[in-house]
């Protein structure tokens, strides 16, 4: 056994001490070869269990640590601290679970001293093949790069540059605001857009701290969390740019209703697409393609809800803003809604839909709903409990479900990110995690992550801000994780099912030497890429096999 | 069924090597990797060729000494070339070839796979000891499709072919002669097969009725063989006490390893310092019962290699070939393979198909959720 | 000096047995490393309760894998904690010695029981359940120490039959044991070791152990020798250089299986399974450009060459190689006659004197001159 | 001076935004009314779509607000006083004493047992009871009772300390007084989250009336692991039920608003009903089907596919029915009953009852819903009516676990960049 192993056992006052036989404990491991000391303690992660373990380790010169009390979810980190203030390298310590795992679920004294007496020898034995991992610092970039200038960019970028962070803002079109430009107004409040946007706008203008790039889109990234590298193409001309963290804010795209026939879009005159019909608005003159105010109107929702197999969330309400802008500017004209689950969530807008309903909007709630040309211009038949019901209409308006950007997927591949079933980019996680992705440093925002409405996007605008500000915190250094996974260029034979099962991308593959290899910075030490290599060519420090094997051997002894 | 037919003057042999030199000259082939005698005429070897060198070579050799998947992975599998290949082997070697291509061990991109019925191999330590023999037998076999000659494990093997129930999935699939008229057909499996035949003017697509009749009924009888084989090996392999006296006998040779198509470790974890611990551990571990067999891996590298390599194994029995202490290594790992494969409703050989290990599935093996 | 002589009145491997049990009961060692043949499978054994020795066969004349290559395991990196004793054959000891030469094993904490050897049946009749009724015949033989016959052919040709560095060394050659068999003593540490230990011991002042100059033993090595170059011979190997290499080569299927069953390959990974040894597709294809035919996979023949190489000047001629070789290509033989060459080019004898250094490892002014 | 942060209530979005702001080198006074801190999503067993277990998805999040030294947790907490404005905020808050050293303690419980008091756990909804010294459920965080003070025998001036007693840590202190702090911060963060619509007993939903009739609450305790029944869900009588009636919707006519998660909650009990008890029959009414975003509406379908009656409803009445309940509705006009032996009333989200008093104190407003009111409620939401006070999660509308998150960010995000 290589140096001098100090075992400390926790009493856990009663918990441990009366349910175990810790003497016994004690005198098992002093019998162990290269054990130094051993000593009980009635609760060693208390302030005095603390000092006493911190001076037993300096006075007995201990180089490795086992120490046996709870859960290592609950002190493991206390006594690492420890081993650190002593000089003592915190991984070339082991924790036992005498409590949860021996005290609190086994009735017989014997049984739990004797598993408890398992599990010592056990992190004995482990704790002989660990090694020293010294901490790892990396100086980090402060810079921003955002994708995409819509609202959820724009506001991003701002509150970023609030707080002197350096931003470059990458827009494909050639002006900022995204789709929001086209928006006359926003519902529930029926204000106007331009005065909010423009004012977003030009603040950014004014603001040294944003470098816009219109006409401009990403065609490589390299690097990681703190140390990007990413080529913008402006129209052919190529910039290098060094951020430390990239913000994904692509937006949506609309469901192409020719995909869904049954609306009879491209056949049937005088139909429009929720964002066609925007800019009409937006012009100023509701009127149908031959130049007519349209007497009565059908707005469609939840076009492209089952084609997707999801519910936009948004598309009700701008139908009902629809409705209220033709009500505003044509207010005989008759208008009807065919909706399927009209879904008002949030605290304010049933009122919304209640005031329109008032303001004479007729809501038909249907099962299935088809328009179809007709000598008397578009005909909508609709399906409910009845059975078929028809009528004709002068205009139609297909409210379609948001989807992912069309090169989201080009995108996902440069950024290493993945996306989820809908196509819309994938979260961390879905409850805890909205805004960033499995790789450290790329944060999705607004649309880009999922269809939302312009305040859900702001937020998730100012969640990223949040989120980068609080991750890197500019002359601050990064401390990555050191249980990281390598890989023996020996043995590697390039299969690739490590790279296959990185959810951090932090595996990449050596062309030359046709080994693939371990980006330790990025690595978390998962485990997967060990789990899937054959020939054992993948170790995790820490867990390597050795680690683990002796450990077990000593349990099932 | 359909393929296109060849009417061979001189014996499928001769029909199958004119088709290669046609696809060499029409379908811009730059080599053929196909099995020759060597030079000793003591046993087969793989050779990469130009087209004047097809004379020699033997379609159908009688043994598998190496197999052809390690052959043409041994070829591609590092850097790239614009050299085309055409490969002819049999089923068992190219569904390996299609696995090790998922494992990135192997490059389908600059070849044109070709597959041809099967009729089964000797066992290759017998020919190695008596090749006129051996030959003799073989040919029989070949001929009358008499099982009683063939290797345990290709009297079992029910993808021998390719029809409509048994897929098989190389560009193009070689038919053996089975039409009155002793024609040749060829069938493509693949676009890049399709284009290959087209070029050599027999992509029109004949129906092979007959052909597919007489091999359906083989694979019913190797689909029956297959089901008594697994009743007479299950007990073989059924519980950790069985299995250590099946594979008692292993001298840890790892020549098992070393010749499967699929295993293509550079260095097989359970031949590494990864299964070597201090010496006390051995002494310990033998105190528990008193005495223990050494070295102990033997038992953890065959269960270790299975759970490895078992859901790719094609059945190609080269282990089993090469066993020095005649274990059915190739039968054992076949069957267990069955049940792995299962599991994941999995088909080693399928294009397309990628591999359990890398994909994850909501679904998949709910049976063992607690 | 007089070598202390342990007599058993058991036949030679009860004895073996009996000696072990007393060494483990008297806790004199910890462990004994000795084979066990069951029917058709036969494996090393390492047993810690004496009991456990009974079902051993230390003296079955199989190999199923060199134990030197064991010892390493069970000697590594300082040696055993406690004592451990293990029984191998001349070669297997060998073998041994020159690992330890190349820091694969220690002698420390282990003693090694041998015997002179009679060799072992190929592993071929031990999977076939052939073992038992060549036994009777095995042993006769060996009383008359004569060669027996269905033995590898390596032993056929082997000349190192006597231990050289044993502890203890059973008399095998040209004796009965029967009923009762005698176990020299040849190191002191054997001595140490058997202190305190009741047995019959005489000493005597004339070894009992025959040794080389003996003349019994004499005729056999000069008989071997024969048969040995006979062999070479036979192969055809007759032609020199490549062309007879190749013509014995030819039908390798590059398995590698001789270089994992031998004990003087001791590499972790094989350079020739090696990244290095990947030939690039490019490489191929020029190939093919000029002689028109590769042979695929390539460099099976080097393999061997490079091989003969690195492991010839150490080989014992076990002949674990050809014994698993899939083809039946007679390498036991071929590599301990090159070797045999090669060593006494240096006149080195591979596993002979533990203190004497590894040819390659030393260098001598005076050495080679012919080669230059 | 220093950039200190308030943040009120110690839910999930109260942690996050804490905790953000902790990493970000920001001191953090975080005040939380209960004795633990996790808030609402701890009543949970599991949380929708992904039936991820809620505690084990939130205990690593509590366990670094406990340990970040950059957090100062004051918890019996309630905020009485603000002064000053956005950058330079004085706040009074009042901490009430636990009476039991948060050290010392290592939370073995033996204190429970020896206590005479027995009273109903408002955490469990009342189906079980505590003691007067009381950890709300297992595994609260931090795991160290507290003493209510207002029921403990010790406090009405009798001499009882059992608890002290059996307390082998010497933790517990009965003299340990209620304190009143000052902190100065330049931004205050109110994360108070919601309460569920007080149902009327014997109203139309059958609630009191009909035995088996639960809130949504009292229905995830059932179901909880470390709730009352350790997880099994049994009525009244201790039977497992054969058919159950989820109503959709209770609360909404009334509160006059959408409560977004409601729906999924709905169709997460069929989860757990379908878990437990073999071929049990569901039916869920609803009105409309609230599913918004990406993955929702999937969630619907695959709760669909385990087979569950969906019954859409403009009307509904729940009355008792010898032994088992009858649910009228009405849908176009068209009425039907259907009969069950459970009815869970999946209940709206309405503001902490408290929220107006607090709103007061902060001298900000609260919208015709009761909710904070936010300076613009389309598109500056985190922000109050007030500079530097920002107000996330629930307490400002109702919404997913999701959207409260991103909320707690993003309010994070604004502090450190604008404050």
């Amino acid at each position: 056994m290589k140096g001098k192993i100090g075992v400390f056992i926790c009493e856990c006052g009663p918990n441990i001490a009366e349910k175990v036989d810790v003497d016994k404990i004690v005198d098992e491991a002093a019998a162990l070869p290269g054990v130094a000391f051993v000593a009980k303690h009635k609760l060693l992660c208390s302030e005095d269990g603390k000092k006493f373990l911190k001076e037993q380790i300096e006075e007995h010169g201990l180089t490795r640590l086992v120490i046996a009390a709870c859960s290592p979810k609950a002190h493991e980190s206390t006594f690492m601290k420890v081993c650190e203030e002593a000089k003592c390298n915190s991984h070339l310590f082991q924790m036992a679970n005498i409590r949860e795992h021996c005290a609190w679920i086994v009735e017989n004294k014997e049984a739990a001293t004797e598993k408890a007496i398992r599990y010592v020898k056990a992190a004995w034995r482990r704790v002989g093949y660990h090694e020293p991992l010294a901490k790892k610092e990396i100086a980090v970039n402060p810079d921003v790069l955002v994708i995409g200038g819509g609202i959820t960019g724009i506001e991003a970028s701002l509150l970023l540059a609030h707080a002197d962070r350096k931003v470059y803002l990458i827009e494909k079109s050639d002006a900022l605001g995204g789709k929001v430009n086209e928006f006359e107004k926003i519902f529930k409040n029926m204000e106007n857009t331009a005065d909010m946007l423009a004012g977003k706008i030009s603040d950014v203008e004014k603001n040294s701290a944003i470098e816009v790039f219109t006409n401009s889109s990403i065609e490589e990234v390299v690097g990681f969390l703190g140390n990007f590298t990413v080529t913008v193409n402006k129209k052919g001309e190529r910039t290098e740019i060094r951020t430390g963290t990239i913000v994904v804010a692509t937006g949506y795209d609309s469901f192409d209703p020719l995909k869904a026939p049954k609306y009879g879009y491209g056949k049937v005159d005088n139909i429009y697409t929720g964002r066609e019909f925007e800019v009409l608005n937006k012009s100023g003159k509701i009127v149908g393609k031959d130049g007519k105010t349209p007497q009565s109107v059908a707005i469609i929702n939840c076009v492209g809800r089952e084609e997707m197999g999801y519910c936009s969330g948004v598309c009700c309400l701008s139908s009902i803003k629809f409705a209220r802008y033709i009500k505003e500017k044509l207010p005989e004209t008759e208008v009807v809604n065919f909706y399927r689950e009209m879904t008002l969530p949030d605290k304010g807008y049933q009122k919304f839909f209640e005031d329109t309903q008032e303001k004479g909007v007729n809501f038909i709630r249907v099962k299935s709903v088809t328009v179809d040309n007709s000598d008397k211009g578009p005909m909508i038949t609709w399906q409910n409990d009845n059975g078929d019901e028809h009528r004709n209409v002068d205009m139609v308006i297909l409210s379609a479900a948001m989807t992912a950007v069309n090169d989201a997927e080009t995108i996902a591949d440069m950024l290493k990110i993945s996306r989820d079933e809908t196509g819309f980019f994938l979260e961390e996680h879905q409850k805890l995690a909205p805004v960033s992705t499995a790789t450290e440093g790329v944060f999705i925002a607004g649309c880009a992550q999922g269809p939302k409405n312009i305040k859900e996007s702001l937020v998730q605008a100012g969640a990223v801000a949040g989120r980068i500000l609080s991750l890197l915190i500019p002359g601050k250094k990064l401390e990555p994780e050191v249980r990281t996974s390598y890989i023996s260029e020996a043995y590697c034979i390039g299969c690739r099912m490590c790279l296959e099962v990185c959810n951090y991308g932090a595996i990449c593959f050596d062309a030359l030497k046709h080994v693939s290899v371990v980006n330790e910075i990025i690595c978390r030490g998962c485990g997967n890429c060990v789990g899937s290599c054959p020939s054992g060519a993948v170790q995790t420090k820490q867990f390597k096999d050795i680690q683990i094997h002796q450990e077990v051997v000593e349990v099932l002894r | 069924m359909k393929g296109g037919i060849l009417n061979p003057d001189n014996g499928f042999e001769a029909a199958v090597k004119n088709f290669l030199k046609d696809v060499m000259e029409k379908a811009d082939i730059d080599a053929l990797l196909l099995p020759f005698k060597n030079a000793v005429g003591d046993s087969f070897e793989w050779r990469l060729v130009t087209a004047d060198k097809l004379a020699e070579a033997s379609v159908v050799p009688p043994v598998i000494a190496v197999n052809g998947a390690r052959a043409l992975s041994s070829i591609t599998r590092s850097g790239k070339s614009a050299m085309k290949i055409a490969a002819l082997m049999r089923p068992c070697e190219a569904r390996a070839a299609i696995e090790l291509s998922k494992l990135n061990q192997c490059d389908l991109e600059p070849v044109v796979l070709i597959s041809m019925d099967c009729p089964g191999a000797m066992p290759l330590q017998d020919y190695i000891a008596d090749p006129e023999k051996v030959e003799k037998e073989f040919e029989h076999a070949a001929r009358e499709w008499n099982n009683e000659l063939i290797r345990p494990i290709c009297r079992m093997c029910d993808i021998f072919t390719c029809t409509e129930s048994t897929w098989c999935d190389a560009d193009i699939h070689v038919a053996l002669p089975e039409t009155e008229n002793n024609a040749v057909a060829f069938i493509s499996n693949t676009d890049k097969g399709r284009e290959v035949l087209e070029k050599v003017g027999i992509g029109r697509e004949e129906e092979l009725g007959d052909w597919q009749k007489k091999m359906n009924a083989r694979i019913e009888e190797r689909k029956a063989a297959r089901k008594k084989a697994r009743e007479e090996l299950k007990q073989h392999v059924t519980g950790l006490n069985s299995l250590s006296d099946t594979f008692g006998s292993c001298i840890n040779c790892q020549v098992c390893r070393s010749v499967c198509p699929v295993c293509y470790c550079r260095q097989c974890l359970f031949n590494s310092v990864k299964v070597h611990y201090a010496p006390d551990d051995y002494l310990l571990q033998a105190e528990s019962k008193g005495t223990m067999k050494f070295t102990p891996d033997t038992l953890l590298f065959q269960t270790g290699r299975m759970t490895h390599m078992s859901v790719s194994c094609v059945g190609c029995g080269a282990c089993e070939d090469c066993c020095p202490m005649d274990i059915k290594v190739a039968q054992i790992f076949s069957i267990a393979a069955d049940e792995t494969q299962k599991l994941f409703d999995y088909i080693p050989g399928k294009r397309d198909a990628p591999p359990p290990l890398r994909v994850y599935n909501e679904q998949e093996l709910k049976e063992y959720e607690t | 000096m007089m070598p202390q002589v342990i007599t058993i009145k058991k036949s030679a491997e009860e004895g073996i047995k009996e000696f072990c049990k007393v060494l483990l009961q008297s806790k004199k060692v910890a462990g004994v490393l000795a084979l066990t043949r069951k029917n058709r499978s036969a494996y090393y054994s390492l047993v810690t309760d004496p009991a456990k020795m009974d079902e051993t066969t230390p003296l079955a004349p199989v190999m199923p894998a060199n134990a030197a290559t064991l010892l390493s395991r069970l000697t590594w990196e300082e040696g055993p904690p406690q004592p451990i004793a293990a029984v191998v054959r001349p070669c297997e000891e060998r073998a041994f010695i020159e690992r330890i030469k190349l820091q694969q094993g220690t002698f420390k904490n282990l003693y090694i029981i041998s015997m002179t050897c009679g060799g072992v049946f190929p592993l071929k009749l031990l999977a076939q359940g052939e073992i038992e009724n060549n036994l009777p015949q095995y042993y006769a033989s060996l009383n008359k120490a004569e060669t027996v016959e269905n033995i590898r052919d390596v032993c056929k040709g082997c000349v190192h039959f006597i231990p050289c560095n044993a502890d203890f060394t059973i008399d095998m050659l040209g004796r009965n044991n029967d009923s009762e068999c005698a176990m020299v003593v040849n190191t002191d540490r054997g001595e140490e070791l058997i202190k305190g230990i009741e047995y019959s011991i005489e000493k005597r002042d004339t070894p009992l152990l025959r040794g080389h100059e003996d003349k019994k033993m004499k005729g056999l090595i000069e008989h071997r020798e024969k048969v040995g170059e006979q062999f070479y011979g036979e192969y055809h190997f007759g032609e020199p250089g490549m062309a007879g290499l190749s013509s014995a080569l030819y039908k390798c299927v590059g398995c590698h299986s001789c270089s994992r069953a031998c004990p003087i390959c001791y590499c972790n990974l094989c350079n020739f399974n090696s990244e290095q040894h990947d030939t690039r597709f490019s490489k191929f294809a020029s190939q093919l450009r000029k002689s028109g035919s590769v042979r695929v996979p390539p460099d099976t023949m080097l393999f061997h060459i490079g091989r003969l190489n690195h492991v010839s000047i150490s080989c014992v001629g076990c002949g674990m190689c050809e014994d698993v070789c899939p083809v039946n290509i007679p390498l036991g033989t071929l590599f301990s006659e090159i070797s045999k060459a090669l060593q006494s080019i240096f006149d080195y004898v591979s596993g002979k004197n533990p203190d004497e250094d590894i040819p390659v490892s030393t260098f001598e002014e005076e050495e080679l001159t012919q080669v230059q | 001076m220093k950039k200190n942060v308030l943040v009120i209530g110690a839910g999930i979005a109260g942690m996050e935004t804490s905790l953000m702001l902790a990493k970000a080198g920001r001191k953090v006074y975080l005040v939380e009314k209960s004795p633990i801190i996790g808030g609402n999503i701890i009543k949970c067993e599991d949380v929708f779509p992904n039936l991820e277990c809620a505690t084990c998805m939130v205990s690593p999040i509590q366990q670094e607000v406990l340990k970040n030294e950059n957090i100062d947790l004051l918890m019996l907490s309630r905020v009485t006083a603000v002064r000053g404005e956005a950058g330079d905020f004085t706040v009074t808050v009042e901490k009430k004493a636990r009476y039991v050293d948060l050290v010392d303690c290592i939370g073995c419980g033996e204190c429970f047992e020896p206590c005479p008091v027995v009273l109903k756990n408002e955490f469990e909804q009342g189906l079980m009871d505590r003691k007067a010294i009381y950890l709300p459920c297992a595994g609260s965080l931090p795991n160290v009772p507290a003493i209510d003070t207002d029921n403990c025998l010790r406090f009405k001036g009798e001499d009882c300390q059992a608890c002290k007693e059996a307390c082998v840590f010497e933790a517990i202190n009965f003299d340990e007084e209620d304190e009143t702090r000052e902190v100065k911060v330049s931004a205050i963060v109110v994360a108070t989250g919601f309460t569920i619509f007080p149902v009327a007993e014997g109203g139309k939903y059958g609630y009191g009336s009909y035995a088996d009739t639960y809130t949504s609450w009292e229905f995830e305790r059932l179901f909880a692991s470390n709730g009352p029944t350790g997880g099994e869900i049994r009525k009244k009588n201790g039977e497992p039920p054969k058919s159950v009636a989820v109503i959709h919707c209770v609360g909404r006519e009334e509160k006059g608003y959408c409560s977004t998660i409601c729906c999924m909650s709905s169709l997460k009990f069929v989860h757990y009903l379908k878990k437990k008890i073999e071929n049990i029959s569901v039916t869920e009414f609803y009105k409309d089907m609230c599913s918004p975003g990406k993955r929702y509406d999937k969630f619907y379908r695959e709760i669909e596919s385990t087979g569950v009656d969906f019954k859409r409803f403009d009307t509904i009445e729940v009355t008792s029915d010898n032994g088992s309940a009858a649910v009228k509705y009405r849908q176009n006009g068209k009425e039907a009953t259907v009969s069950a032996d459970m009815v869970i009333l999946s209940l709206g989200l309405e503001p902490q009852r408290d929220s107006k008093e607090l709103a007061e104190v902060l001298g900000v407003p609260c919208d015709t819903n009761g909710f904070f009111k936010e300076e613009n409620d389309e598109y500056a939401v985190v922000d109050s009516t007030k500079k530097g006070i920002f107000v996330v999660g629930c307490a400002q509308a109702p919404k997913d676990v999701q959207t409260s998150i991103a909320q707690a960010q993003s309010a994070a995000g604004k502090i450190l960049s604008l404050l």
